[in-house]
């Protein structure tokens, strides 16, 4: 009763979703243990394979940036993201006009209507 | 005499004390100071609870400034407030919690964050100020008071926004605030002069009782919606936005979101308790909810082509702000229908009043992160980040919190108001629905993202030396993880003892009108 | 000869000639005048809103022998509007200074660091 | 083009903003002023001030010249920050 959050059209409840989650890590320990039992600590069992080259040094070299990530995504909004891009130039004066702007249609509205 | 009648004073009272001695103490060295900071935060925090828990237990505190008795709202022979009022009804007293908590966790966080740049003493006096403004803008009652807190905050925050002045970007950032910031500011003053000119009162609950609409109070209405909607983010004038949260630092961004939540706050009083049922056609309620899904679906699709990690941030401020216009807007519409507001008016109130307090929590929380991830590394571009996980765990653990809960995952608190806000809005219109739940699939990605490059990935060079994370960074973002876990698993807790009474107080105009003017309304 | 509403009218024109300022100068230093425009304009409505006709100075021993006084609120308003005008205008004006230390112009639109 | 826009939305804000003061009140004659009237009448007996405009702001709304000092501190709090000595950094 006290993590239940009525809504007004139903319910929902913060412990079944704990014990959802309990279960849930549960499995995925079991999973986790139920590995190979030959693995063997410190040997060359712990390398990284990459594709076959040598592994770089330094993890720098294998992490993905975050520029590139979302890649695609971004790549298909493309010419949504130029007209967002033209209205977060920078200009003071252009924030300032989309200001008046909003202030012109709002009291317009609300004088009109 | 009764301290607790003495609560709406102090509360602004001793940040201001604070602020005003802080040089004082300065003098002392830096433990005095640190220790003066702390000591104050605590107090605001303390105050703010006894004044939430005297608001819960008793009703309405009206507080009038330099009465004979500090009760008496109107003097004899008079049918209007002619002093200063502080009204502290449910809202009020719900909004000073939430800010008061995250001025505390900011106070902690800054102690060690700051610690190495000079100016520490303007820094603790002007944060101590921006506390005072925004607790000032949410408990008092008086127009013309409200402009004056909200000029104090504004010009503390300018200077704050700017405080590393040795940045370029960071005076851009704070005079282009400046700039929208004073025009919006006067926008508010032209306001108040208007309602003054009309009804000759000051005080909002007078107002509210006097008011009837004619062409006059409806462009008073239209520049206090936009002037407000300015300092709290709307979409195409949150602009200032990203510039000043990103450029500021961590725990002013922090403080800042719930100084933003004060406008917001203001605009809720302005509507509900001054307009009200004046406002008879739906313009208004259609202005915000219109309002709240561009700024909240248009700012999350620029967050996240963000790679700052404190601009990605800021733009998933503004976006969630528009959960709370939503919100708040689909009870605007209902109001004044009972019927629709027992079915969805009043469950929408609920969402969005539930979602200003877990997003001052949880976006105060991902800020500070964003803080700790500068200090450690000193940059704040994701490219040049990447396997910290290994250097500060509880770091992370706190970041996977707040972001869990801002993407609204079960069983975080954002889901829990999100949830009373999607269903709610479905009753109005699927389409309101639909674009919240796009908004926040995009939040969750955006957040995967900061995740998986600042924090997981193999170990590198660069990050060899980071620094580690002091002990008061730690405590300061932990208040606000706790509060965070505290409202996940306690929902109906909160949703009863600080949401309800809130949301009640905001559609109750008649209560908050006869609060002062008594028999006489 | 009657003014009628004369004296709001101007004032209304004082505050959108601060808002084409700020729109369209160029020159930091002039934008700021912009925004002291609009905040003199704001100062003004309220003096404005606070005249009575043939109203005295609402000081009784300077006021004579006239029933009527003009309205004493918008005056302390205005004196509280002031200062904080006069407290933003300096803020205002010490940060445009560090804007030509660090950009070396006063140009606004060469303020662009900040996009995206 | 965007300019122009902008400017145009100006002129309606301010045709708007006109139209509005146009209709407060005569200019001259606020009508029945009851809160300005308490002041005129009751600031001698009361609080013994002379000039109307000093018990007002000292006293009456006292708390707005609080505010008032409050917000010229934060302002040289804010330009003593800008313009404070120390390294770059």
């Amino acid at each position: 009763m006290w993590t239940k959050v009525v809504t007004g059209f139903g319910y929902w409840d913060v412990y079944s979703w704990l014990i959802f989650l309990a279960i849930a890590s549960f499995f995925t320990l079991w999973l986790r243990n139920s590995g190979r039992q030959d693995y063997k600590e410190g040997t060359y069992q712990d390398e990284i394979y990459f594709s076959g080259n040598d592994v770089p040094e330094d993890g720098q070299d294998i992490s993905v940036p975050a520029d590139s990530a979302y890649w695609g995504f971004i790549k298909v909004f493309r010419p949504y993201y130029d007209v967002m891009l033209s209205v977060h130039n920078g200009l003071a004066q252009d924030y300032l006009g989309y200001f008046v702007l909003s202030i012109a249609i709002i009291t317009a509205l609300i004088v009109l209507l | 005499m009764n301290w607790h009648a003495h609560l709406p004073a102090l509360l602004l009272a001793v940040p201001l004390l604070g602020a005003f001695a802080t040089p004082v103490f300065n003098m002392g060295g830096k433990t005095l100071r640190n220790a003066w900071f702390i000591v104050i935060s605590s107090s605001v925090f303390l105050i703010a609870l006894a004044l939430w828990h005297q608001v819960s237990v008793n009703g309405i505190q009206v507080y009038v400034m330099g009465a004979e008795q500090f009760a008496l709202s109107l003097p004899s022979g008079m049918k209007l407030p002619v002093r200063i009022i502080l009204e502290v009804d449910a809202l009020s007293a719900f909004m000073a919690l939430a800010g008061s908590i995250t001025s505390l966790a900011g106070a902690w966080f800054s102690l060690s964050f700051m610690d190495r740049f000079t100016g520490l003493s303007r820094f603790v006096s002007l944060y101590l100020l921006l506390t005072v403004g925004m607790l000032g803008m949410m408990i008092t009652g008086d127009l013309f008071n409200f402009f004056v807190f909200l000029e104090i905050a504004s010009v503390a925050s300018y200077g704050l926004v700017a405080f590393w002045r040795d940045r370029p970007q960071a005076i851009e950032a704070s005079f282009k605030y400046m700039l929208l910031s004073q025009l919006a500011a006067m926008l508010v003053l032209v306001a108040i002069g208007f309602l003054y000119g009309r009804y000759n009162v000051l005080n909002m609950a007078a107002i509210g009782s006097l008011i009837h609409m004619g062409i006059v109070e409806k462009v008073a209405l239209a520049f206090l919606i936009s002037a407000l909607a300015l300092k709290c983010g709307a979409f195409p004038m949150y602009l200032w936005i990203p510039d000043a949260y990103g450029e500021a630092p961590a725990s002013v961004s922090c403080l800042l979101v719930t100084v933003s939540q004060a406008s917001l706050y203001g605009l809720f009083r302005v509507c509900f308790s001054i307009y009200g049922l004046a406002m008879s056609n739906k313009v208004v309620a259609w202005i915000l909810i219109i309002f709240g899904l561009l700024s909240m679906f248009i700012a999350v699709s620029m967050a996240v082509i963000q790679h700052e990690v404190k601009r990605l941030m800021a733009y998933h401020a503004v976006s969630q702000t528009g959960y709370m216009l939503l919100g708040v807007g689909v009870g605007l519409l209902a109001l004044g229908n009972s019927q629709a507001l027992a079915e969805y008016g009043f469950t929408a109130l609920k969402g969005g009043v539930f979602h200003i307090f877990n997003h001052a929590m949880y976006k105060g929380l991902l800020f500070l992160t964003a803080g700790t991830l500068y200090y450690m590394t000193g940059t704040r571009d994701l490219n040049k980040m990447g396997g910290l996980v290994r250097k500060s765990p509880w770091t992370a653990f706190m970041f996977v919190v707040a972001a869990a809960a801002i993407a609204g995952l079960p069983p975080m608190n954002g889901f829990a108001s999100k949830l009373l806000i999607y269903q709610s809005s479905f009753a109005v219109h699927p389409l309101l629905t639909v674009v919240a739940l796009v908004t926040s699939i995009l939040t969750l990605a955006s957040f995967v993202k900061v995740f998986q490059t600042a924090f997981l990935g193999p170990e590198q060079d660069r990050m060899a030396d980071v620094k580690k994370v002091p002990a008061t960074m730690l405590v300061g973002m932990g208040i606000l993880t706790v509060a965070v876990l505290l409202l996940t698993f306690f929902p109906t807790w909160a949703l009863s003892h600080l949401v309800e009474p809130a949301a009640k107080a905001l559609v109750d105009q008649a209560g908050y009108i006869a609060a002062i003017m008594g028999g006489a309304f | 000869m009657t003014v009628g509403n004369m004296p709001f009218l101007v004032v209304g024109i004082l505050f959108l000639m601060g808002v084409l300022a700020i729109l369209r100068e160029k020159n930091l230093i002039k934008i700021a005048i912009g925004i002291s425009i609009i905040e003199s304009a704001v100062n003004m409505l309220l003096i404005t809103l606070g005249y009575r006709l043939s109203g005295d100075i609402p000081v009784y021993f300077l006021s004579g022998d006239v029933d009527v006084m003009v309205m004493p609120t918008p005056q302390a308003l205005t004196l509280t509007a002031i200062v904080i005008a006069l407290a933003t205008s300096a803020l205002m004006l010490s940060v445009i200074m560090l804007i030509y230390k660090h950009y070396g112009t006063l140009n606004v639109d060469e303020l662009r660091r900040l996009r995206g | 083009m965007r300019k122009t826009i902008f400017i145009i939305a100006a002129l309606v804000f301010g045709g708007l903003m006109l139209g509005a003061l146009d209709s407060i009140h005569p200019f001259g004659e606020p009508g029945n002023v009851p809160m300005d009237e308490y002041f005129l009448h009751h600031a001698l007996e009361d609080r013994s001030s002379e000039n109307v405009v000093t018990s007002i702001v000292f006293d009456y709304r006292g708390f707005d010249t609080i505010g008032e000092a409050a917000v010229l501190f934060t302002a040289v709090c804010s330009v003593l920050a800008l313009f404070r000595e120390g390294a770059k950094k």
